[in-house]
């Protein structure tokens, strides 16, 4: 028989909705994968925080002598050297969505592109209002992606004449959503735009919107593809009129592929790049996955 | 002979290993005042926690009426025991500490004013001043031990336990307790009452009962009994002359403590006095005087306004306790349990937190800690069977005791000694008199406060008279007796501050 | 300790005083500050949005008034609510097909809440008293406990409560009487019944007594493990209130909901001038230490001047000052 | 109070003596269930990382120890930490230039994190004593404040040490003596001189009479403010000792880093049977409280079997039990 091969996966643990989305689908894949590949194990780790991550690497390696890790880094400075102490022991290392510092280490790179996430939607939301207006903007957890979907974002209407007239943390969470545009719209008589950046807090806003009963005067851009807002923008609602895709399905997908490739031995090239799609009432269909709890 | 109302037979308690009561029978009838005594640590407090469902007995079995009842029972039986140790809340107030537990209600709701109104009552008729509205933990300890007293009176009861009330009592208050006592036992209240005051046994009671390290010794009327032979039964052997001779230092010998004019706000008004070498101070007074505000102020407990303070003629800063220890001044405070001594640790630790520094600057000595303790549990007579016990479980003469040690680990050329004998039997308050007597002799200065009169005047070579908060008068030789200090201290004589009566 | 603070002997009452007038400043001070931050701040729309946002901890503050009182500490009510809000969901998603969509289903939601937040708040207040383990290891554990059971419910992601049902439910949060949202009016009805209870009636007190000196409690034939029995469980009962509340707003829960409401319960009850010790119970002073919270926050949102990054800084600046100021009072009697 | 609690006092070298045993059962217990559950548990490999990773939070409660044991709590620590953390990455990072990326730079950043965590660990107890306030407000304030500071400082993002100066540092955390990783060392270094200081200093006696009863201790001539005050001094101190070698770990600092730390720093010091209300302290305790922390993780991920959800319940579960198995062991006696 086929000895087998052990593949750890190291993931955050669901503390907002993508993450949640994120184990779901690592979830499936484990299964599925298990199914097609009798040879494969997967051994599935999620961490609340940047060093019990670097702890489960060590963890992945020292007991479970893994010959593969799947990793979506906490944060990708902190994660960069124990990841590299992974590869440094001969495994194989596929990266996922957040970048290490020192890309000389993966052999396989998995990424959603958070710029240009920033970019689309800072397109979009321009085009939409016709290069000029008053927007707000509720950011996620200070992180290095948040920064890198912010700043993107706010370089590309630089030169229109958006204004941006609030911005404050919403931690990608609903009742922080609702919370922080519940302040927005008592403090801005006149909003034509919000950018939510993500799904969960674009969700917390719509509440705030219709309390207010301003839907007419604003829409909002959320962000990563939940059913939900995937939903609406399908019954084209007016309030929310389009998404941009970050779809926590790329773990599956980088399993997958690491996986085929440690039994099949099938090649793979470097990086794999998952572009930031626009969902529009058009597309939508495509991008609807009912039952995922995402 | 009315048979009993409430009665114990062949009592025995151990504590782990320590046997503390030995097969005791205890009875009390209604109607009837039966004093418990015994030297520290006989036993006394636990036979009667026993008696009130606080502990379970080893052996015996407890009747009430005739009919055997069991720990849990004695609440609604009507059996209430006013504990040695306070044994109130000290963050409620006053009426909720008298109500606590058997609250009166309207529906669901309290019946405050009717709870207020009844705590005002019950404190009215033991002529205490407290507002029933007050924190606890605002009150002296005399103001606190009426408070218990109030709360044991405001129930319907059938016995009354006293676990020495007046030891925290002057003798006003104690006076009002009788006329209470006197009351209940026309009701047909059973009272039993511990002291070590055998005078106070002698008035109030009608039967004695005496302890002996835990076995029954006798029991009989009290009007077969002189205070002497209570003494006798108590300690086991005749008891002579309490107070050792003064003998007063010179009238030159220099004088190492001088206070003037010290103000603590809301407590003591502009008070000044000497402190000579090798001179025994009484300081008398009601309570409410402010003789422990004084010192507390004297030693930076609390604050002071106004006033100076000299050691020895020089001036000194007294911001804390620290600073006094420095200055080779210690006091021995009146609130055993509340800022004397950690209940829960063990007595070496309480020995020595005041002088910790004596014992190893960097690392401490427990060497020498144990050393100190053996010494100490020697010279203080300290009776506990086995020293890894926490302060707490000494009976409470025992705890009064170690306290004093503590006091004395700092070797002090000043000590000043609040209620020094509160809890003590008469047998060890001789020793202390003794103690205090050599100290003087050893040419330490000693400050006692007691609101026990005997005491002041079998001690004192000077008697510093205080009322509601100022000096009336520093008493000498002859007119150190009971009538002058009274006047002094109810107002009737001697406003005009430091005027020295002698005769 | 502070208790006979020497200054403060003479004077019973005044250090208790402050305690219970200093959250009131406290509030007025910072009220004034929004004012002159923006006046939008006082608009009536911004008020009870801040008012109705308050209820959730508000509520659950109250309940924890008790269990703090009683001398014990409960870390679990922020995952308990989670939980509750997880399972009510579940529960009335699944009850949808007999019981229509109507408010019979949404009855039925708020009892299974109710049913599951009381057994949570028995279930802390059991390890704690017959366990004898301290209160802080319990709900830390049963914490993680709920916490990772509402994961577990949503698969990670997010329960979301059936659009027709949430139609039914969804104005007990927005709705109101005279203006006055549902939110509010319960979370002042659950104050004012909390503050009858602990000050009007004999459990009030043997929560103080047992706070205070468990001993003397005991002695005082109070049922201890009982009362602190009925505290957790009257937290779970806050709990479940605060649910019933919150669901209507978002309709959903996941991993995150109510995640550090414990902390900001507890903050409330201090700032209110309980002590953390036990032995006090202010329970009016707490419903100020929640508006506090929330204005804090609210006020910082409504102005744009500082970098985003500082306002946990503000924050914690203000709760300090805050209560320095009640303090500061206290000493200047 | 509880000290009085006259059944306690009965027996009390029974009840310590479990208090001082319990967490050394428990961790025994949960050692042989790691074995159990997977043989290589006891590689020494595994051992080593477990130990290694349990320095952090194992230093930094050995401060909580005693800022407990003197009847306080500081919520402030994980910030505290993060904030150090950023601080030391910035100034080596800027003294790069000067000083070149050798050692020299390195105990810049070491004195630099010292400097602020000590300065942070006064502020808190200065806030506590002088302004007399709730020391649980106090760091919930300071706990925000630095939060955000360092915040503030990675402009929302992560601050991350320049990679040559992080070569010069990396052994500090992976290198070590004798096959013993410098964290593991530093631990015990700092757990022995904390037991040492608790039980054989008068420093350690004045905290822990402070936390029994404070008037007691004024009484007895301690100066319970500068007590209380280095108490949390040390707390800096630690927290500055667990930055010094968490640094070279991950090389960087961001507004998560040390989230949550607090939390598991008080429960190592509770579960290690140092009382919450103060008076007693457990150096020792604490120290097994925090492998028992560290220990649960680990096991979790010795098995792959349970739902990656329900690692939280099963984490409550256990503290919980292993707490319950020394209470029931005390009631045993
Ligand atoms: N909880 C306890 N644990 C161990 N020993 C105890 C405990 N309580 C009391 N003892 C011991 O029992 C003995 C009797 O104590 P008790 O308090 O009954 O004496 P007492 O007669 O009341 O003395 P006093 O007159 O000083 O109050 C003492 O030796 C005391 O040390
Ligand atoms: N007339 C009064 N006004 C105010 N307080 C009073 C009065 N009478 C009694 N007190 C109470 O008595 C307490 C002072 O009693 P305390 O016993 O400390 O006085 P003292 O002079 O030290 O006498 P002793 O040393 O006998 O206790 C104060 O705390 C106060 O609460
Ligand atoms: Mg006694
Ligand atoms: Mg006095």
């Amino acid at each position: 028989a086929q000895e087998t091969v052990k593949m750890g996966v190291s993931i955050p643990a669901a503390t907002h909705g993508w993450t949640g989305g994120l184990n779901w689908h690592a979830q499936q894949a484990e299964k599925e994968l298990e199914e097609r590949y009798p040879t494969l194990d997967v051994v599935l780790v999620s961490a609340s925080d940047a060093a019990r991550q670097a702890n489960d690497l060590e963890d992945l390696v020292s007991i479970h002598n893994i010959d593969a890790l799947v990793i979506l880094p906490f944060e990708s400075a902190p994660l960069t050297d124990p990841v590299r102490q992974v590869k440094d022991q001969g495994k194989f290392v596929t990266v996922v969505d957040r970048g290490l510092t020192d890309p000389g280490i993966q052999d396989l790179y998995v990424a959603g592109n958070n710029p240009e996430m920033g970019q689309v939607s800072a397109r979009y939301i321009e085009e939409k209002l016709g290069g000029e207006g008053k927007i707000v903007v509720l950011r996620g957890i200070p992180t290095v992606i948040d920064n890198q979907r912010v700043d993107a974002f706010m370089k590309e209407i630089e030169d229109s004449n958006i204004e941006v007239l609030g911005m404050e943390y919403a931690n990608w969470n609903r009742d922080d959503g609702f919370r922080v545009m519940q302040d927005f719209l008592a403090r801005f008589p006149e909003i034509d735009a919000v950018w939510a950046q993500d799904d969960d807090i674009a969700l917390g806003v719509i509440e705030a919107v219709q309390q207010a009963g301003r839907e007419d005067e604003m829409f909002i851009l959320g962000g990563a593809g939940m059913k939900d807002i995937i939903r609406r923008v399908m019954d084209d609602d007016k309030l929310v009129p389009a998404d941009v895709l970050y779809p926590p399905a790329m773990i599956a997908e980088a399993m997958e592929i690491t996986a085929r490739h440690l039994v099949e031995g099938e090649p793979i090239e470097k990086e794999y790049i998952l572009e930031a799609t626009l969902v529009t009432p058009e597309n939508a269909e495509q991008y609807y996955y009912p039952d995922s709890p995402f | 002979m009315a048979d009993p109302l409430l009665s114990a037979e062949g009592i025995s308690r151990r504590f782990g290993p320590v046997q503390v009561l030995f097969g005791v029978d205890f009875d009390v009838r209604a109607g009837e005042v039966h004093a418990l005594i015994g030297e520290n640590g006989a036993g006394k407090s636990t036979l009667m926690k026993i008696l009130a469902g606080y502990l379970e007995a080893t052996e015996g079995t407890l009747r009430f009426a005739g009919r055997p009842y069991g720990a849990g029972g004695a609440e609604d039986l009507g059996i209430v025991l006013i504990h040695q140790e306070f044994n109130l809340a000290e963050h409620l107030t006053v009426e909720e500490n008298v109500f606590l537990g058997r609250e009166l209600r309207r529906g669901f709701l309290l019946d405050r004013r009717a709870m207020r109104e009844r705590a005002h009552q019950v404190l009215g008729e033991l002529e205490c001043p407290v507002d029933p509205a007050a924190r606890v933990r605002d009150l002296s300890v005399s103001e606190r031990q009426m408070v218990e007293i109030a709360k044991a009176a405001s129930r319907d009861l059938r016995v009354l336990i006293m676990d020495e009330p007046t030891a925290v009592l002057t003798k006003s208050e104690s006076a009002v307790l009788f006329r209470l006592i006197r009351r209940l036992k026309d009701q047909g209240v059973a009272v039993v009452y511990i002291s070590h005051k055998l005078d106070e046994v002698k008035e109030i009671s009608d039967r004695v009962t005496v302890l002996r390290d835990g076995h029954l010794i006798a029991t009989q009327s009290t009007g077969d009994l002189d205070q002497d032979a209570m003494a006798q039964l108590m300690v086991g052997r005749a008891i002579s002359d309490m107070y050792p001779p003064k003998d007063p230092p010179p009238a030159d010998a220099p004088v190492v403590l001088s206070v003037e004019g010290v103000t603590v706000p809301g407590w003591v008004r502009d008070a000044s006095f000497d402190l000579r070498r090798g001179e025994i101070l009484g300081f008398a007074g009601l309570v409410g005087a402010g003789r422990t505000e004084l010192m507390e102020g004297i030693l930076g407990l609390r604050r002071r306004t106004a006033g100076t303070i000299s050691r020895d003629g020089a001036r000194v800063r007294i911001r804390n306790v620290g600073d006094a220890t420095a200055a080779g001044i210690a006091y021995l405070t009146e609130d055993r349990k509340g800022k004397g001594l950690l209940l829960g640790k063990p007595l070496r630790e309480n020995l020595t937190l005041l002088a910790l520094g004596r014992f190893g600057r960097v690392l401490i000595d427990e060497r020498a800690e144990e050393a100190a303790l053996e010494r100490a549990v020697r010279d203080f007579d300290i009776r506990v069977r086995d020293p890894g016990v926490p302060a707490g479980a000494l009976s409470g003469g025992n705890q009064q005791k170690l306290l004093l040690a503590k006091t004395m680990q700092v070797e002090p050329s000043i000590v000043i000694i609040d209620e020094p004998t509160r809890g003590i039997d008469v047998g060890t308050k001789r020793q202390i008199y003794l103690f205090l007597h050599d100290l003087a002799r050893r040419g330490i200065a000693v400050v006692v406060i007691s609101s026990e009169m005997a005491e002041i005047i079998g001690l004192a070579h000077r008697v510093v008279v205080m009322r509601s908060g100022t000096i009336t008068g520093i008493l000498e030789g002859a007119a150190i007796e009971e009538n002058e200090i009274v006047r002094h201290a109810t107002g009737l004589k001697g406003t005009d501050r430091n005027a020295v009566v002698s005769a | 300790m502070q208790s006979s603070a020497p200054d403060t002997a003479r004077r019973p009452s005044a250090g208790l005083d402050l305690k219970v007038y200093g959250p009131f400043l406290a509030l007025a001070a910072l009220i004034l500050l929004g004012v002159l931050v923006n006046p939008v701040f006082l608009s009536p729309g911004n008020i009870i949005n801040v008012l109705t946002r308050t209820a959730f901890i508000g509520i659950i503050a109250v309940g924890m008034t008790f269990v703090i009182t009683t001398g014990n500490i409960d870390l679990s009510v922020g995952s308990m609510a989670a939980f509750a809000a997880g399972v009510a969901i579940v529960a009335m998603n699944a009850l949808a097909g007999p019981l229509g969509s109507g408010w019979a289903v949404v009855l039925a939601g708020v009892a299974v809440a109710l049913a599951f937040s009381l057994a949570a708040g028995f279930l802390n207040g059991i390890l704690v008293t017959k366990g004898r383990i301290e209160a802080f290891i319990v709900t830390l554990g049963t914490m993680g406990i709920f916490r990772s059971l509402v994961t577990y419910l949503a698969d990670g992601g997010t329960l979301t409560l059936d659009s027709t049902i949430r139609a039914t439910y969804r104005p007990v949060y927005y709705g109101g009487l005279f203006g006055i949202s549902y939110p509010i009016l319960l979370f002042f009805a659950v104050a004012a019944v909390g503050a009858l209870i602990m000050y009007r009636t004999p459990f009030g007190r043997y929560c103080a007594a047992i706070g205070s000196n468990e001993d003397v409690a005991r002695y005082s034939a109070i049922k201890v493990d009982r009362v602190k029995l009925l505290a957790f469980v009257f937290q779970g009962l806050c709990v479940a209130l605060a649910v019933i509340v919150y669901v209507p707003r978002l309709g959903s829960a996941s991993a995150t909901t109510g995640l550090l409401w414990e902390l900001e319960a507890i903050a409330a009850v201090i700032i209110g001038g309980t002590m953390l010790k036990g032995g006090h119970g202010r329970v009016w002073g707490t419903v100020a230490g929640a508006v506090i919270l929330t204005l804090i926050d609210n006020i910082l949102n409504l102005t744009g001047a500082i970098s985003v990054y500082l306002n946990g800084a503000i924050q914690g600046v203000i709760i300090i000052v805050a209560v320095l100021l009640q303090r500061s009072g206290a000493s200047r009697r």
